[in-house]
């Protein structure tokens, strides 16, 4: 078996990208799998990338954001033995198999920490861009906030730049001065320059992709969007022979895909009471955040 | 300069370049030799490769020429980016507002739809520096910046599509499409397209006096005056003439290669242009084969990556390598090569001579 | 009151997003004064910031991370020196393509030096200066006597290359070879010394630029983190007229607006996030129109000079 | 005694084209050394390998007694070697002061300089206005800018190519008489000049060159003009050619000629508010050659300007054959057959990076001639500029060739030619023979007169006094903006003349 990735930005990122490709080479290595991978690729090149890896013969080539859902649609169909997954897009094809996560769910969640944590009344997001998966978390984000403390004060900036540190660390700097005591950032490399403002100002901030607390521990919570292990465990029926043209969403179900990190440990036991009963609630059904 | 030299210097360059450039892929650990393989092949030398390659050089080819154009009038447009994008954007919404024309209406207007947002766009800088003196470098580089934003906020606004994951709006209706030329790939008529805009303007620049004349204010504008060609009009007639040549690299992204609009959908070929523009010594007949080398190299550089896993930060060490070494393959007069032959030569007689010296003495 | 914190903030901000515009720009300055594109401070700023943060990685010495940075700035300075005064390559050409090199080498070097989880090796870097009683003071205090060193050095090297430029003999003579090199060389200056000296010098200060990023604000390298500043600062260039402090004032200009974009994001949530985006090119934009730069560059710049061609 | 200077076997090539060739000279100091030569004779070459700016094939300089490399002109001034170039090489966008002072050692640049260079200036008579910047400068006044700046670095050798060539008359003695001075101080001067009688005032001994070689160093005394001539054209007999010159001349009746051009109470005023041209009114007929004669920077550039349409008169009119053309466009006027040779060959009069055949062609492109089924012909232009070329004698007689390789003669010439041809009501020439020999000079008078007898009026602005008299048929004086006075050039002396030209405003009604 071989697998591709192709991702939009930089495999070093300490976001997204990397998670992508950490992800596919992890399971790659673990399942016996031979993974390649191209990073940075731009849009007029999707369609370019992603057939020549079908025409090499691989067997699964992977489009790592919802940006690729397009060119993978036009590929697939000119590559119908080839296996394409989208991570993040939208829709199924025979051959399109796509991965996503319920963004709004696990923002959710981290709204709920944020918003009992806030001394302030203020809380912030920081994303770059605005689309589908980011909207979902912001709105996902606000609702558990909502649900926390209802007048909590959410502040959203968008810094249109993914990978932008100082960006990312003025967008930051600029929240807190606002009165905002905890923060989110959301992007990829940009993330690491909210994070040093949280740092610097004594706030506290909310981790993506990965239980961040190891690497700052003024983090609250993380909402872990394992790339990795989504990816792990679709791999493993591709490996079986078994991935279809479905639409496989992780959400707090799939524990190796989606789950909280590490509570900090200023957090009282009845947040984190609180949190693990929601969380309960969302696999049980009972609690439905939309969008869904 | 004889042309022989002239193929012998790039050759040299080039060989320069990719030794420069083998070091580091050995240092990420591949085969140089393997991956130069790569990189030659699967630009031109197989088809889907020359495809690739095909694809790409539309819009650089375009936006070279939105470059020389105005350059050759004396305006520095750094501003093909942003026409490329209203150019798309133009283009675009002509194309989804007005979805069932028979396609050979439907393109026509399209183009026509995306020349005109282009050369808007490029109509803003040309007035204000034909009227008002405004520099127009910075006016063209500033607009860049806005259009992408204007765009982002077309796609993720007004333009979404239905249930998108991502900014981008709904597909152009089939009759639209450019046609594909090479079976089984994307490679569409763009190319072809810029190959017939290239033969018209260098005739118009060579063989009519409107051109002749556009030439003159680039390259003295007080003798310009002197022959009576009014240089504000001018500089408006090239900047338009540029914005639409980029608009219409825009619409043919998004009607041959996209089939929507996107977000972020030129890869910088604004800027390509400039250097598209400069390889050919702003000569348009010369910009294909200058675009067709960018391309190239763009596209087999990628390969490098997919076929043998060179990392990407290497290949775009090798891509500005050898843009550097061609492009001083084709202007340096006195090479650097010639003069170390000529002070070795020195030397070596030097030797001789003292060597013969000691002999007698 | 709350409108002069406010005020005070927005101040400070300006001055953190501005100062590298305004070294790369200044550096833009003093190569283009000398007959000279500089095309390739995107890619100095990235070299600068590479060797800032390797220096000061390997050494945990900020001050050593601040030498390297500059030295990486020479070099790369130099290199395009030489492709643009001896190989005489299209300066335009030469600067794009030093862009990508550099950044793909500096890619490339990170990922070797700092092992694939790049942006998570922090370094040391230089804290803010507080001036006593000064940096208390209402508005002015937070943004002028509360920086880090390196903003008093860009003020510094400000008024050195005004002086320099618009005071010194040497600095007339590097103009007239911005001017008209032939008249210059005919006159005795050593043209191509001359030019290679501002081609190096640009080049460091567009480093100090990449410095200032890593030592200064965010203490990490980055693949790409000049994120379009280098040609921000072309603009500044312009904007500025060629001067030193035209220049910086410009490029500080563009950081007050970019520093009050996101103040305005807030305030006004329902307006597309694009628009803000746009409002530090739009109000250059509108800067440039109002003040009429008419001012052109050196008449003989980005032209290669040729001794014996007429 | 060694000679102070010794250059042997000098070897220059462009390309093709061999501009010096074995070029061997000696010379000592406290000598005045003239070079003729015919346009493209090689004459700058050789200057420009002396300073430093071209790097001779072959050969050596020595200087003393000891070889110097003259690999730059920085390392050549620290020799004490000076320059004027025939094209000034002046940084436009700096005041006359600091183009004076670049390059010179710091301690030399003091306020002393600024104080030694207005000495300079009121020394050699010339007027300098030191607050505006060089683009600002009337010709005249960039010409002095270029001399004081050599002028002003105490040089030991000195070389002057075609100083004189825009200065006006009164300046001449003054700057010959500077020079003189120098060289009884012991300087070493090098005099490129294609004015017999300025090499004769001036010169020691003369060093004819004749393509690229040195055909011979004469004493000046004792040598013949006809024979420097001679040496000079090679083959040609010179004294004929300027005999035939002479004898041709025949003054045109034109009294009962149509007006070809009426200028009527001209004014005009730049928007510092300064009054440039001052209620000028002025007839051309048909057939006729009016000079204009006055001190340069007095109008006559502006008037020639106005009158082909590049600046806009504030007021006053202006017919062409009976038309009015006051507020027609510069095309028009092309179109209306007005020729016009500018004064700044380098500024508008060419396009230097264009061939040759394509600067034939460009100020009127789309006439019929160039055009051939709505299409520009390059054929067409290849043969008339052939043609051209070959009439006027112009080397390298390559049309493709750039105009930026020709030597300034051949420049002007090309201008000349392309005005001359395209001018069928009105020619108006500035300066027309700046920086032509003399057999060159001569033609060019001679093809003005022959335009002039075919009906078209031609308006002769030039500051050499002695040309203007030579070939008019009446001769208007300019000072300050205003015509001081019209004379008949048979029965007017020089005297008159020049106290026309300085007339003072008030004098003048
Ligand atoms: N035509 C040229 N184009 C590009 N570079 C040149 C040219 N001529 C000289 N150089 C190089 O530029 C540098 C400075 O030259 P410049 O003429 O200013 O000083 P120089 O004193 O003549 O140099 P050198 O000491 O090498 O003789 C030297 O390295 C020289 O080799
Ligand atoms: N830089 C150059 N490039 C090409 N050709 C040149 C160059 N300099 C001089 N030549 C050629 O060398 C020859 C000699 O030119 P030069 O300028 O020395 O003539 P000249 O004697 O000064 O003439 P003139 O009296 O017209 O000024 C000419 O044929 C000219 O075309
Ligand atoms: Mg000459
Ligand atoms: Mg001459």
């Amino acid at each position: 078996e071989r697998a591709a990735i192709v991702m939009p930005g930089s495999i070093s990122d300490n976001g997204w990208n990397q998670a992508g490709f950490e992800g596919l080479t992890k399971a790659g290595e673990a399942l016996g799998f031979e993974a390649a991978f191209s990073e940075s690729v731009h849009q007029p090149e999707q369609i370019e990338v992603l057939s020549d890896y079908a025409r090499r013969g691989y067997d699964l080539v992977i489009g790592h954001g919802g940006e690729f859902q397009d060119a993978v649609e036009r590929v697939a169909a000119r590559f119908p033995e080839t296996m394409f997954m989208v991570n993040n897009g939208l829709g199924t094809k025979d051959n399109i198999a796509n991965a996503d996560f319920y963004f709004s769910q696990i923002a959710y969640l981290m709204g709920y920490v944020a918003g009992s944590m806030s001394d302030t009344g203020t809380i912030g997001i920081i994303a770059a861009q605005q689309f589908k998966f980011t909207t979902d978390t912001v709105v996902g984000y606000e609702a558990g906030a909502k649900a926390a403390n209802p007048d909590v004060r959410v502040l959203v900036t968008w810094t249109g730049d993914w990978d932008d540190i100082t960006k990312g660390k003025e967008a930051a700097l600029n929240q807190i001065s606002q009165g905002a005591d905890v923060l989110w950032p959301t992007m990829d490399s940009a993330t690491l320059g909210s994070m040093q403002a949280v740092q610097e100002k004594g706030v506290y901030g909310i981790g993506i992709y990965r239980d961040a607390i190891n690497e700052w521990p003024e983090i609250l919570q993380s909402a872990i969007l394992d790339v990795r292990g989504n990816m792990r465990s679709y791999l493993e029926l591709a490996a079986a022979g078994k991935l279809e043209g479905a639409l496989y969403r992780a959400d707090m179900g799939n524990e190796l895909a989606m789950r909280i990190g590490s509570f900090h440990p200023d957090i009282p036991v009845d947040v984190v009471d609180e949190v693990n009963n929601l969380i309960e609630a969302m696999k049980s059904g009972t609690l439905v955040v939309n969008p869904q | 300069m004889n042309r022989f030299t002239m193929q012998r210097r790039i050759a040299t360059a080039l060989l320069l370049a990719l030794s420069v450039g083998g070091v580091l892929i050995l240092l990420d650990g591949h085969n140089p030799f393997e991956a130069y393989k790569v990189l030659f092949l699967e630009s031109f030398l197989n088809y889907w490769g020359f495809s690739n390659t095909l694809v790409k050089a539309s819009p650089m080819l375009l936006a070279g020429l939105a470059v020389i154009i105005p350059m050759r009038a004396g305006v520095f447009n750094i501003g093909g980016e942003g026409q490329i994008y209203i150019g798309g954007l133009f283009g675009a919404v002509f194309a989804l507002a007005i979805p069932d024309l028979p396609g050979l209406l439907g393109v026509p207007l399209i183009f026509i739809a995306a020349a005109a947002g282009g050369a808007f766009w490029a109509a803003i800088p040309a007035y204000l520096k034909a009227y008002r003196g405004t520099n127009e470098v910075i006016v063209t580089l500033l607009m860049n910046f806005i259009a992408i934003h204007i765009v982002s906020y077309a796609v993720a606004g007004p333009l979404l599509a239905e249930g998108a994951p991502y900014p981008y709006s709904e597909e152009v209706s089939d009759a639209y499409r450019l046609p594909i030329l090479m079976p089984q790939s994307d490679t569409h008529a763009g190319f072809v397209f810029g190959l017939g805009m290239t033969i018209i303007l260098y005739f118009w620049l060579r063989f009519t006096p409107s051109g002749f004349q556009l030439d003159l204010v680039g390259r003295n504008v007080r003798a310009a005056a002197y022959a009576g060609v009014d240089q504000k009009k001018t500089i408006i007639r090239a900047m338009l003439i540029g914005g639409s040549l980029a608009g219409m690299a825009g619409a043919i992204e998004v009607i041959g290669l996209k089939y929507r609009l996107f977000h972020l959908f030129s890869d910088g070929y604004g800027y390509d242009g400039i250097v598209v523009a400069f390889l050919a010594a702003l000569n348009p007949i010369v910009a294909p084969l200058t675009a067709l080398f960018l391309a190239g190299l763009s596209a087999g550089a990628g390969t490098m990556q997919r076929a043998i896993g060179v990392d990407s930060s290497v290949i775009e060490v090798v891509e500005g390598l050898v843009v550097v070494f061609v492009a001083a393959a084709l202007v340096t007069p006195r090479t650097t090569s010639k003069s170390i032959l000529k002070l070795l030569a020195k030397n070596l007689r030097l030797r001789r001579q003292t060597q013969r010296q000691k002999k007698e003495a | 009151m709350i409108d002069l914190v406010l005020l005070g903030d927005v101040l400070a901000v300006t001055a953190r997003l501005g100062t590298p515009i305004a070294f790369a720009a200044l550096g833009g300055v003093i190569a283009e004064r000398g007959g000279l594109y500089n095309i390739g401070l995107e890619g100095q700023i990235l070299a600068g910031a590479l060797g800032a943060a390797a220096g000061s990685f390997a050494t945990g010495s900020a001050v050593i991370g601040l030498g390297c940075g500059i030295n990486c700035g020479l070099i790369s300075g130099l290199l395009l020196g030489y492709m643009s005064i001896r190989l005489r390559i299209n300066q335009l050409v030469g600067g794009i393509a030093l862009n990508l090199l550099l950044a793909g080498l500096t890619a490339f070097l990170s990922r070797q030096i700092f092992g694939a989880q790049a942006g998570g090796a922090r370094v040391n870097g230089f804290s803010q200066i507080d001036f006593p009683f000064l940096s208390d003071l209402p508005v002015v205090g937070p943004s002028l006597f509360s920086q880090d060193p390196l903003f008093y050095l860009l003020i510094g090297l400000a008024i050195a290359a005004w002086f320099w430029l618009m005071k010194s003999h040497k600095g007339l003579d590097q103009r007239a070879v911005g001017e008209n090199p032939k008249a210059a060389d005919l006159a005795g200056v050593p043209v191509f010394r001359m030019q290679y000296l501002a081609i190096a010098v640009s080049g460091a200060l567009a480093a100090l630029a990449g410095v200032h990023l890593v030592l200064s604000q965010v203490y990490v390298f980055a693949e790409g983190m000049s994120a379009g500043k280098g040609f921000i600062a072309l603009a500044a260039i312009i904007l500025g007229r060629w001067s030193p402090i035209g220049a910086i004032c410009a490029a500080l200009f563009f950081g007050f607006c970019d520093a009050v974009q996101f103040k305005l994001q807030f305030t006004s949530p329902e307006i597309p996030y694009q628009l803000f985006l746009i409002l530090p090119y739009f109000a250059s934009l509108i800067a440039l129109v109002v003040l009429g730069a008419k001012a052109s560059a050196p008449a003989s710049v980005g032209l290669p000079y040729d001794r014996e061609h007429r | 005694m060694d000679p102070f200077l010794k250059v042997t076997g000098i070897d220059k090539s462009f390309g093709a084209v061999r501009a010096l060739h074995n070029v061997n000279l000696l010379a000592s100091k406290g000598e005045c050394i003239a070079i003729l030569g015919e346009n493209g004779a090689g004459k700058t070459t050789f200057a420009s390998v002396l300073i430093g700016l071209y790097q001779p094939d072959n050969g050596e300089i020595k200087l003393g007694g000891t070889p110097v490399s003259v690999t730059s002109p920085a390392k050549v001034i620290e020799h004490g070697i000076g320059m004027i170039h025939q094209h000034f090489s002046l940084v436009g966008a700096m005041t006359a002061e600091e183009n004076i002072l670049i390059g010179l050692p710091s301690t030399k640049r003091g306020a002393e300089a600024r104080a030694r260079i207005r000495q300079l200036c009121s020394d050699f008579d010339f007027n300098v206005d030191f607050d505006i910047r060089v683009t600002e400068m009337p010709v005249g006044m960039k010409q002095r800018v270029e001399i004081l700046k050599a002028l002003f670095r105490d040089v030991s050798i000195l070389i002057l190519d075609e100083p004189t060539s825009v200065l006006a008359p009164t300046e001449v003695a003054p700057f010959l008489k500077g020079v003189r001075k120098l060289v009884a101080n012991g300087c070493l001067v090098f005099f490129i000049s294609h004015k017999l009688d300025e090499i004769r005032e001036i010169a020691d001994r003369v060093m004819v060159m004749r393509h690229g070689r040195v055909e011979g160093v004469l004493p000046v005394a004792t040598t013949p003009m006809a024979q420097m001539s001679a040496l000079m054209m090679g083959e040609k007999p010179t004294s004929e050619t300027v005999g035939m010159a002479k004898a041709k001349k025949v003054r045109n009746d034109t009294s009962s000629a149509p007006d070809a051009l009426v200028v009527s109470d001209v004014c005009l005023i730049d928007p510092s508010g300064a009054e440039i041209l001052q209620d000028l009114t002025l007839t051309v007929k048909a057939g006729e050659i009016l000079g204009i004669a006055g001190i340069d920077g007095n109008g006559q550039t502006e008037l020639s300007e106005v009158i082909t349409g590049l600046r806009r008169q504030t007021s006053g009119a202006i017919h062409l054959n009976g038309t009015e053309i006051s507020s027609a466009s510069i095309a028009s006027r092309i179109a209306d057959g007005i020729g016009f040779v500018p004064e700044d060959r380098h500024a508008e009069g060419l396009v230097l990076s264009l061939s040759v055949e394509e600067n034939m062609a460009f100020r009127s492109i789309s006439e019929d001639r160039f055009m051939s089924g709505g299409l520009i012909s390059r054929r067409a232009i290849h043969e008339i500029a052939s043609d051209a070329i070959a009439a006027f004698d112009i080397r390298p007689s390559d049309p493709k060739l750039n105009a930026s390789a020709l030597s300034g003669g051949n420049q002007q010439k090309v201008v000349l030619a392309r005005e001359v041809a395209r001018a069928c009501n009105l020619l108006v020439v500035v300066q027309p023979t700046k920086g032509l020999d003399i057999g060159a000079t001569e033609f060019v008078q001679n093809q003005i007169r022959t335009v002039a007898q075919s009906g078209v009026g031609v308006l002769y602005i030039s500051t050499e006094l002695e040309h203007v008299l030579d070939i008019s048929d009446r001769v208007a004086v300019m000072a300050f903006g205003r015509i001081t006075g019209v004379v008949d050039p048979e029965n007017t002396t020089l005297q008159d003349i020049g106290l026309l030209m300085t007339a003072a405003p008030e004098e003048v009604q």
